[in-house]
C-alpha cells in the first residue's frame, strides 16, 4: 500500500506498510491534517497521486474513498447532532446495506433484516471500543474522551483497510491515552492499517511501527521511532536550530 | 419505530374514526378536511426540513402541480380522478428531481431563495395561463419550419389550461369503485385515511437507515460523507417524496373544493407551510400534524374577532415561536422528559 | 423589433422598480449580518415610512406649512418613528435574553389593555385595573425565571418571529391608515425628462440620488466609525466579537434601527411614484430578499446592485418578451446565477458558511 | 419554560373574549343573513366598503322596525380573498349559523369556490363579484345571483365609444387578477365582432408600481387608444405613466376605476379618462328625472354621513345584493320561525322574481334565464374625468 502525493504545501511522498501503525508527526501547520483530508477526499488535491492497494484513488469523493476502505476520524470531533452513540456508529454500516426509500417506507423484510444487521454490527464495534454500555446516550452529551472513542468506533464500523486517526489523543488524560494505545494495537491486530497524526510523542513512540515527520509540508524524515528520535533534522524542526555566531 | 410512536399512531387512528361522531357540524368537518389536506404537505416538508435539514419555501408549487394535473385532466379531458392523481405524482417527481439536482447543492438562505423562486415560477405559470407559453412554442415551431396552421392546430387544446387567475371549476369528485366521495363526512374519512397512511410510511422511513442517514446529513454533512454516505441522492430522494406528498394533497384539494385558482398556491401558502411545521415542531413528523391543525383551526376560532383576528393571529404565532422553539410537540415531549435527540 | 428609445424606456422603468428592491435588499443585509436572519418585516418598514410620511405631510400642509418645509419635516418624523418601531421590535422579540425585560412587560400590558378595551370593549377603569393586575401577576411569576427559548434562539425560529411581527405591524397599519391606497405629490416638479425618446421622472432621479447617498453613508459608517467596524466584527463571527468585548446585543439593536431607517427612507421617497398601502410590505420583502440573495447575502453593495439588476430584468422581460411572465423571467435568471455561483454574484463562501439554518 | 404561563393566560383571555362575543351575538330571534367579504387581505379595498355598507343597511332596517316585524342580523365573515377561507365561512354560515341567504364574496374566485356548496345546500347566494361564470351556465346557477354589471356590457360600451371616436386600433393593459383577465377576454371577443383591432395586449401584476414598459410597448404599437381593465389601486399609475411618456391617445378604463380615491391618486393625469360605471359617482350631476337619482343620492348621503366621503361603487354591489335579499324576504313574508330550507327556497324564488327594481348598479329584472338582471345601457353610464378631477357623465361633456 502506498501514499504518494505532491501536496499544495509541498512534496510529500511516503508509503505505508499494511497491518502497520504509522504515525505522522510534525509541528503545527506542517500539513498533517491536510494530508489526511486529501487522502480521504475531503479536499481535492491539486497535483500528485493517492495510490491505495495499487489502485489510484486520488480525487475520490469522500464517500468513494470510504467505500474503497479508507476511514477517518476528525481532529475536532464531528459526531452527528441529536443522535445516540449507537446511531452514530450505525450510520457507518449503511455502506454495507442497500435497502432504499421504497422498502424502508414499506418496512419490507429486506429493510427489516438490514436494520437488524446494522444494529448488531454497530453494537459489536461499540463493544470493541468498550462503549457497549453507552449505546443509548445522546453522543454529544458524553465526555470528550468517550466521544473520541465513538469517532473511532464510527470509523471502524466501515470495515476499512486503513483508518486515519486525526489526533486521537487530543484532550485525553493519561489513563485515557493508555486506553487509546491498547485500542490502537487491538485495531492493528484486527488487520487494519492505522495511520495517526499525533502530538503526544510518548504515545507515538511506544505504539507506532514507523514515523513520518512533516515540516512546512515537506517530509523531513521517515523511519522507526528510534531512528526518528536520533534524527537531527527532526530535533531542529521541533527545537529550532542552534545558531552559532 | 419505537413503542411511543406505535401507540401514538393507534390513538391517532382511533381519533380519526370517532371524530365525526363528536364534531357533527359539517363546518367543523370542512375545517378538519382542509387541515388534513395541508398536513399532507407539511408531513413531507417536515421530512425535508426537520430530518434532512433542507428548507423549501416552494411546497405550494408542488401542491399546485398536483391540483392542476388532477383538475385539468378531470375537468378538461374527462379523465378519471386516479389518472389525474398519478399524472400529478409523475410530473411532480420529475420536476422535483430535475430542479432538485442543482438546487439541493445550495445551502441555508440560498436554498430558501431557490425553492421560493421555483414555487413562484410555478405559481406564475398557473397565473399567466398557458396561452403565452403556447404562443412561445408556436413561435419556436414555426421557426423550426413547421406549418403555422399545423402548429396552432396541435396547440389549440392547450391554449387555456389553467384558466389563469380566474381558475376553473366543475372538477368532478373522486369515486372509489362505486363509492362517490361527496359529503364532508365521507371526505373526512377519505382524506384522513390518506393522512394516516402518510404518517405510517413517514414514521417507517424515519426509523430506517434512510431516516438515520437524513438525520446524519442534518447533523454534519461533511462527516456523513466521510462515513461513506453519498448525500445528494438522499437529499434528492426526500425532496421528491415531499413533492409527491404535496402532489397528493393538491389532487385531493382539487377534487374536494372542485374549483382551483392560483391564489391558493401563492408564496404566502408556501411560507405558511413552513410556519405550520415550525409551530408544531420540526423535530418530529407529529409536529407537522399538530402544527397544521393549530394553524388551520386557529384562524377559524379567531373569526369572532372580525378584523382584529389578523392581530391576534400574529400575536399567538409570535408567542409560540418566542417561547416554544421546538414547537408544541417539542414542548409536550419536554414535559415527558424526552430529550430532542430521541424524538421522531 | 424594439427601438433604442424603447429599450432605454424599459431600463428607466427597471431603475424605477429596482430602486425600491435595492433599498429593501440593503436593509435585509444589515440585519442578516448581525443576526444571520432574514427579517421578513423589512417590507413593513418601507410601508410605515411611506404611510407615516404621507399622513404627516398632509397634516403639516393643513396646518398651513409650505411644501418645501413640510416634506423634510415629515421625512424626519417618518424615518424617526419607523426606526423606533424597528428597535422596539428587536427589543421585544429578537434580542437574545434569559429574562423577560421591561419591554416584554410593556408589551404584555399593551396587549392586555388592547384586548380588554378595543376587542372586549370593557370600560376604561376595568381595563386599567385588569392591565395592571395581570401584568403585575405575570411580573411576580416570571421575574426570576430563565427563559431558555429566548437565550439562544435558532435562525428559523427568529425568521418566523419576524413573519409574525410583520403580520402584526400590517394589522396595526390596517387599523390606523385604512385599506385605501395613499398618494402624495412629487417632491420635485412632475415634469418628465426626455432622453433619446425615453422619459424619466425627476422624482425617480431623486430616488436614485437618495439611494446613492444612503449607500455612501452606510459605507462611511462601516468604514470609518468604530461602531461600524464592531458591527462588521459581529457579522464575521459573533462569538469572537463578544470575546473582544463587543456588546453584540447593542449591535443587533443598532442593525435593526439602521435597517428600519433605510426602509423608511425608501418608503418615503418612492411613495409619490408608487403610491403606498398597508399591505405592500410582504411583496417588497420577497423582492428585496431576492435582491439580497442575488447580490450575495451579507454584501450591502451587492444587494443594491442586484436590486437594480432585478428591476431592469423585470422591465426588459415585460417589454421584450412577455409582461405576463416578467417575474418568472427575472426569477429564472436569479436561479441560474445561484446554480452557477451558489453564494450570489458578490457573496463569499466564508460569509455563507457561518449562517446555516 | 415559563413562557407557557404567559401563553396560557393570553389564550385564556382570547377565549374569554370569544365567549363574550358569542354572547353578544345571541339576540332575540332575528332573520339571519350571511355575508362573506374580503375585508382583509389582497382585496380589502373592495371588501371594506361592502362590509361598511352592509353594517349601515342593517342598522337602518332594524331602526325602521326590521323585516316583517323581525330584526335582521347580518353575520359578516372575512375570506381574505382566499378560497379555502371562503369555503369554511360558507359552511359555517350555512350549517352552524343557519342563515337564510348569503351575499358576497367580493371576488370571483371565492364566489366560484362556494357556488357548488350553495347549490348543494339549496341556499340563495347573491355574489358581489363580477365574473359572468358565477351565474352561467344558468342550469348550474339555480341558487346563485350577482349584482355587479356584466363584463360583456362594460366591454361593449367601451368599444362602442371607441368606434364612435373612429379609433381602429387599441392597446390593452390589464391586471393579472381574475377581474382584469375576465375583462381582457371580453374585450378580445367583442373587439373582433365590432371591428376594432387589438395591436398590443399587456398585463401587469397587482403590486406593480411602474407600467411605463408596457405602455411604451403599446405606444410603439401604433394603437389609437389605451384600454385598461383592472381593479387594483395600481391603475391610477397608468395615466401618470402615460403622461410621463407623453402619450396623447385617449385612455379608457373599466368600471373597476369606480373609486374616487383612484382618480385623486392619479391627479391631473386622470383628466380625460373615459370609463363606464354605475351612476353612483356622478349622482350629483344626474338630472332630477333620472330613474336612479333617488336611490343613489340617499345611499351616497347615508354612507358619507356615516363613514365620510368618498363613496365607491364597490359598496353599491353589497347594497344591491342585500336589498335584493331583503326585498325577497318581504315579498315572501319570511319569518324566523319558518323551516329554514323552505325559507331559503322562498327567498331564492323571491330574488328571481325581482322585477324592475332600481339599485345602485341600475334597474334589476331577474328571471329564470338571467340571474344578473341588468341591461347594458340601464346599468352603465359612460363617465368622463374633466379638469380638476371632477367626474361627469360623458354626455354632459362640453
Amino acid at each position: 500500500m502506498k501514499f504518494g502525493g505532491v501536496m499544495a504545501l509541498g512534496n510529500v511522498s511516503t508509503s505505508v506498510a499494511e497491518h502497520s501503525i504509522t504515525a505522522i508527526i510534525g509541528p503545527n501547520g506542517a500539513g498533517k491534517t491536510t494530508l489526511i483530508n486529501v487522502i480521504s477526499g475531503a479536499i481535492p488535491q491539486t497535483k500528485g497521486k493517492v495510490r491505495f492497494q495499487g489502485r489510484d484513488v486520488s480525487g475520490f469523493a469522500p464517500h468513494k474513498a470510504a467505500e474503497a476502505g479508507i476511514a477517518r476520524t476528525f481532529q475536532n470531533l464531528r459526531l452527528f447532532k441529536h443522535m445516540s452513540t449507537l446511531e452514530n456508529v450505525m450510520v457507518s454500516r449503511h455502506i454495507k446495506t442497500t435497502s432504499g426509500f421504497f422498502s424502508c417506507a414499506l418496512k419490507l423484510p429486506s429493510s427489516r433484516s438490514d436494520e437488524k444487521i446494522i444494529r448488531e454490527k454497530a453494537i459489536e464495534f461499540l463493544d470493541f471500543v468498550g462503549l457497549g454500555d453507552k449505546a443509548n446516550f445522546d453522543a454529544l452529551s458524553l465526555p470528550f474522551g468517550v466521544q473520541r472513542h465513538i469517532e473511532i468506533a464510527r470509523a471502524l464500523a466501515l470495515d476499512p483497510k486503513v483508518v486515519l486517526l486525526d489526533e486521537p489523543a487530543g484532550g485525553l488524560n493519561p489513563q485515557e491515552t493508555d486506553g487509546l494505545a491498547t485500542l490502537i494495537h487491538k485495531i492493528r491486530d484486527k488487520g487494519i492499517t492505522v495511520v495517526l497524526i499525533e502530538h503526544d510523542m510518548s504515545l507515538v513512540m511506544n505504539i507506532s511501527d514507523s514515523v513520518v515527520v512533516l515540516n512546512y509540508g515537506q517530509k523531513i524524515a521517515e523511519g522507526t521511532p528510534e531512528e526518528i528520535q536520533r534524527n537531527q533534522a527532526v530535533i531542529e524542526a521541533y527545537l529550532g536550530k542552534e545558531t552559532v555566531h | 419505530m419505537g413503542r411511543a410512536n406505535v401507540t401514538a399512531l393507534i390513538v391517532f387512528g382511533i381519533i380519526i374514526l370517532v371524530l365525526p361522531f363528536v364534531l357533527t357540524s359539517p363546518y367543523y368537518l370542512r375545517v378538519m378536511n382542509f387541515a388534513g389536506i395541508f398536513s399532507l404537505v407539511c408531513i413531507g416538508l417536515s421530512l425535508l426540513l426537520g430530518y434532512a435539514g433542507q428548507i423549501s419555501i416552494g411546497q405550494a408549487g408542488f401542491f399546485a402541480i398536483g391540483a392542476y394535473s388532477s383538475g385539468i385532466l378531470c375537468a378538461a379531458f374527462g379523465q378519471s380522478a386516479w389518472v389525474g392523481l398519478v399524472v400529478g405524482l409523475v410530473v411532480n417527481s420529475l420536476v422535483a428531481f430535475l430542479v432538485g439536482i442543482p438546487t439541493l447543492k445550495l445551502r441555508g438562505h440560498y436554498l430558501a431563495m431557490a425553492t421560493l423562486g421555483i414555487g413562484e415560477i410555478i405559481h406564475i405559470v398557473a397565473l399567466a395561463d398557458t396561452e403565452e407559453l403556447t404562443r412561445l412554442i408556436a413561435w419556436i415551431g414555426e421557426n423550426a419550419g413547421y406549418a403555422p396552421e399545423a402548429v396552432s392546430r396541435v396547440l389549440q387544446p392547450y391554449k387555456a389550461l389553467t384558466g389563469g387567475p380566474s381558475g376553473f371549476g366543475e372538477i368532478p369528485t373522486i369515486n372509489i369503485g362505486s363509492w362517490v366521495v361527496s359529503t364532508p363526512v365521507e371526505w373526512f374519512y377519505f382524506i384522513w385515511f390518506v393522512v394516516f397512511i402518510a404518517m405510517l410510511l413517514s414514521l417507517n422511513l424515519i426509523h430506517s437507515r434512510i431516516g438515520r442517514a437524513l438525520r446524519a446529513i442534518h447533523g454534519d454533512e461533511e462527516a456523513a460523507r466521510a462515513m461513506g454516505m453519498n448525500t445528494l441522492p438522499l437529499k434528492l430522494g426526500i425532496f421528491v417524496i415531499s413533492a409527491c406528498l404535496a402532489s397528493i394533497a393538491g389532487s385531493l384539494y382539487a377534487h374536494y373544493v372542485t374549483f382551483i385558482s392560483p391564489v391558493t398556491f401563492s408564496i404566502n401558502e408556501s411560507i405558511l407551510f413552513v410556519v405550520m411545521v415550525a409551530v408544531g415542531g420540526m423535530m418530529s413528523v407529529w409536529g407537522a400534524l399538530v402544527g397544521t391543525l393549530i394553524m388551520t383551526i386557529l384562524p377559524e376560532t379567531l373569526r369572532v374577532f372580525q378584523d382584529y383576528d389578523i392581530l391576534i393571529y400574529g400575536l399567538i404565532l409570535l408567542l409560540i415561536m418566542m417561547f416554544m422553539p421546538d414547537g408544541v410537540v417539542g414542548l409536550v415531549q419536554s414535559f415527558f422528559g424526552r430529550g430532542r435527540e430521541k424524538t421522531g | 423589433m424594439a427601438s433604442i428609445s424603447d429599450i432605454l424606456q424599459y431600463v428607466f422603468s427597471g431603475i424605477t422598480i429596482g430602486a425600491i428592491y435595492a433599498m429593501v435588499g440593503l436593509g435585509f443585509t444589515m440585519v442578516y449580518n448581525s443576526t444571520s436572519i432574514i427579517n421578513f418585516a423589512q417590507g413593513e418598514f418601507v410601508m410605515l415610512g411611506g404611510l407615516l410620511g404621507v399622513t404627516c405631510v398632509g397634516a403639516l400642509k393643513n396646518m398651513g406649512m409650505p411644501a418645501h418645509l413640510a416634506i423634510p419635516v415629515a421625512f424626519v418624523f417618518a424615518v424617526g418613528a419607523t426606526t423606533l418601531a424597528g428597535m422596539l421590535m428587536e427589543k421585544v422579540a429578537i434580542e437574545p435574553t434569559s429574562r423577560l425585560t421591561v419591554f416584554h412587560y410593556g408589551g404584555i400590558a399593551a396587549v392586555v389593555a388592547w384586548l380588554s378595551r378595543v376587542v372586549l370593549g370593557l370600560s376604561i377603569p376595568v381595563c386599567v385595573s385588569a392591565t395592571v393586575v395581570i401584568t403585575a401577576v405575570l411580573y411576580l411569576l416570571l421575574r426570576r425565571k430563565t427563559i431558555h427559548a429566548m437565550k439562544n434562539p435558532t435562525v428559523l425560529q427568529l425568521i418566523i418571529i419576524t413573519i409574525a411581527l410583520s403580520i402584526m405591524v400590517r394589522g396595526i397599519a390596517m387599523f390606523t391608515f385604512g385599506k385605501d391606497p395613499y398618494f402624495m405629490d412629487h417632491f420635485v416638479p412632475e415634469k418628465a425628462i426626455n432622453v433619446l425618446g425615453a422619459t424619466v421622472l425627476p422624482q425617480t432621479l431623486l430616488v436614485v440620488a437618495v439611494i446613492i447617498l444612503v449607500v455612501i453613508l452606510v459605507g462611511l459608517f462601516f468604514g470609518l466609525t468604530l461602531t461600524g467596524k464592531a458591527m462588521q466584527a459581529c457579522a464575521f463571527n459573533r462569538e469572537i466579537a463578544k470575546l473582544m468585548g463587543i456588546n453584540d446585543r447593542w449591535m443587533i439593536l443598532l442593525s435593526f434601527a439602521m435597517s428600519a431607517a433605510v426602509g423608511a427612507v425608501a418608503g418615503y421617497v418612492v411613495t409619490p411614484i408608487t403610491l403606498m398601502e398597508y399591505d405592500r410590505g410582504p411583496m417588497l420583502a420577497l423582492k428585496g430578499f431576492g435582491a439580497a440573495v442575488l447580490g450575495g447575502l451579507g454584501n450591502g453593495y451587492g444587494a443594491v446592485a442586484a436590486g437594480f439588476i432585478l428591476g431592469v430584468l423585470e422591465a426588459l422581460g415585460a417589454g421584450l418578451i412577455s409582461s405576463a411572465y416578467k417575474d418568472a423571467i427575472s426569477l429564472i435568471i436569479l436561479l441560474a446565477v445561484l446554480f452557477y455561483k451558489p453564494t450570489g454574484l458578490f457573496g463569499s463562501a466564508e460569509a455563507a458558511k457561518f449562517k446555516e439554518f | 419554560m415559563k413562557g407557557r404561563m404567559i401563553l396560557t393566560i393570553l389564550t385564556a383571555l382570547v377565549f374569554a373574549a370569544a365567549m363574550m362575543m358569542g354572547a353578544m351575538a345571541a339576540d332575540k330571534k332575528p332573520l339571519k343573513i350571511g355575508a362573506i367579504f374580503s375585508v382583509t387581505g389582497k382585496a380589502s379595498w373592495l371588501g371594506d366598503p361592502e362590509k361598511k355598507t352592509a353594517l349601515m343597511l342593517v342598522e337602518e332596517i332594524n331602526k325602521a322596525g326590521g323585516v316583517n316585524g323581525y330584526p335582521v342580523e347580518v353575520l359578516i365573515e372575512d375570506d381574505e380573498g382566499v378560497e379555502p377561507k371562503a369555503v369554511n365561512a360558507t359552511e359555517k354560515l350555512i350549517s352552524k349559523e343557519n342563515v337564510l341567504a348569503i351575499f358576497g364574496p367580493s371576488l370571483s374566485g371565492p364566489s366560484m369556490a362556494i357556488k357548488p356548496i350553495c347549490e348543494k345546500a339549496k341556499i340563495p347566494l347573491v355574489s358581489c363579484a363580477a365574473a359572468e361564470a358565477i351565474v352561467t351556465p344558468i342550469e348550474e346557477s339555480h341558487y346563485v345571483f350577482k349584482t355587479p354589471q356584466l363584463d360583456s356590457h362594460v366591454a361593449v360600451r367601451i368599444l362602442e365609444q371607441i368606434n364612435k371616436m373612429g379609433i381602429k386600433k387599441i392597446g390593452l393593459i390589464t391586471d393579472t387578477l381574475a377581474f382584469g383577465q375576465q375583462g381582457r377576454k371580453q374585450l378580445q371577443k367583442y373587439a373582433k365582432e365590432m371591428g376594432v383591432e387589438i395591436v398590443a395586449d399587456e398585463t401587469f401584476g397587482p403590486a406593480d408600481t411602474d407600467m411605463t414598459a408596457q405602455l411604451k410597448k403599446i405606444g410603439s404599437s401604433g394603437a389609437g387608444a389605451v384600454v385598461g381593465w383592472t381593479i387594483v389601486p395600481a391603475q391610477s399609475i397608468i395615466p401618470k405613466n402615460m403622461k410621463q411618456l407623453g402619450m396623447k391617445i385617449p385612455l379608457f378604463l373599466s368600471h373597476g376605476f369606480g373609486n374616487p380615491k383612484y382618480i385623486q391618486a392619479a391627479g391631473e393625469a386622470a383628466e380625460g379618462i373615459i370609463f363606464p360605471a354605475g351612476r353612483l359617482l356622478v349622482v350629483d350631476a344626474l338630472p332630477a328625472d333620472n330613474f336612479q337619482k333617488k336611490v343613489l343620492s340617499s345611499y351616497k348621503a347615508d354612507y358619507e354621513k356615516r363613514y365620510g366621503p368618498p363613496v365607491s361603487t364597490f359598496g353599491g354591489h353589497a347594497y344591491d345584493a342585500f336589498s335584493l335579499i331583503v326585498n325577497a324576504m318581504k315579498a315572501k313574508k319570511i319569518t324566523p320561525d319558518m323551516e329554514v330550507a323552505k325559507a331559503r327556497e322562498l327567498i331564492r324564488d323571491g330574488i328571481e322574481e325581482t322585477k324592475d327594481w332600481i339599485g345602485t348598479a341600475g334597474r334589476f329584472n331577474m328571471s329564470a334565464k338571467d340571474h344578473t338582471g341588468l341591461d347594458k345601457d340601464g346599468s352603465l353610464e359612460l363617465l368622463f374625468v374633466e379638469k380638476g378631477g371632477k367626474i361627469i357623465p360623458l354626455s354632459q361633456k362640453k
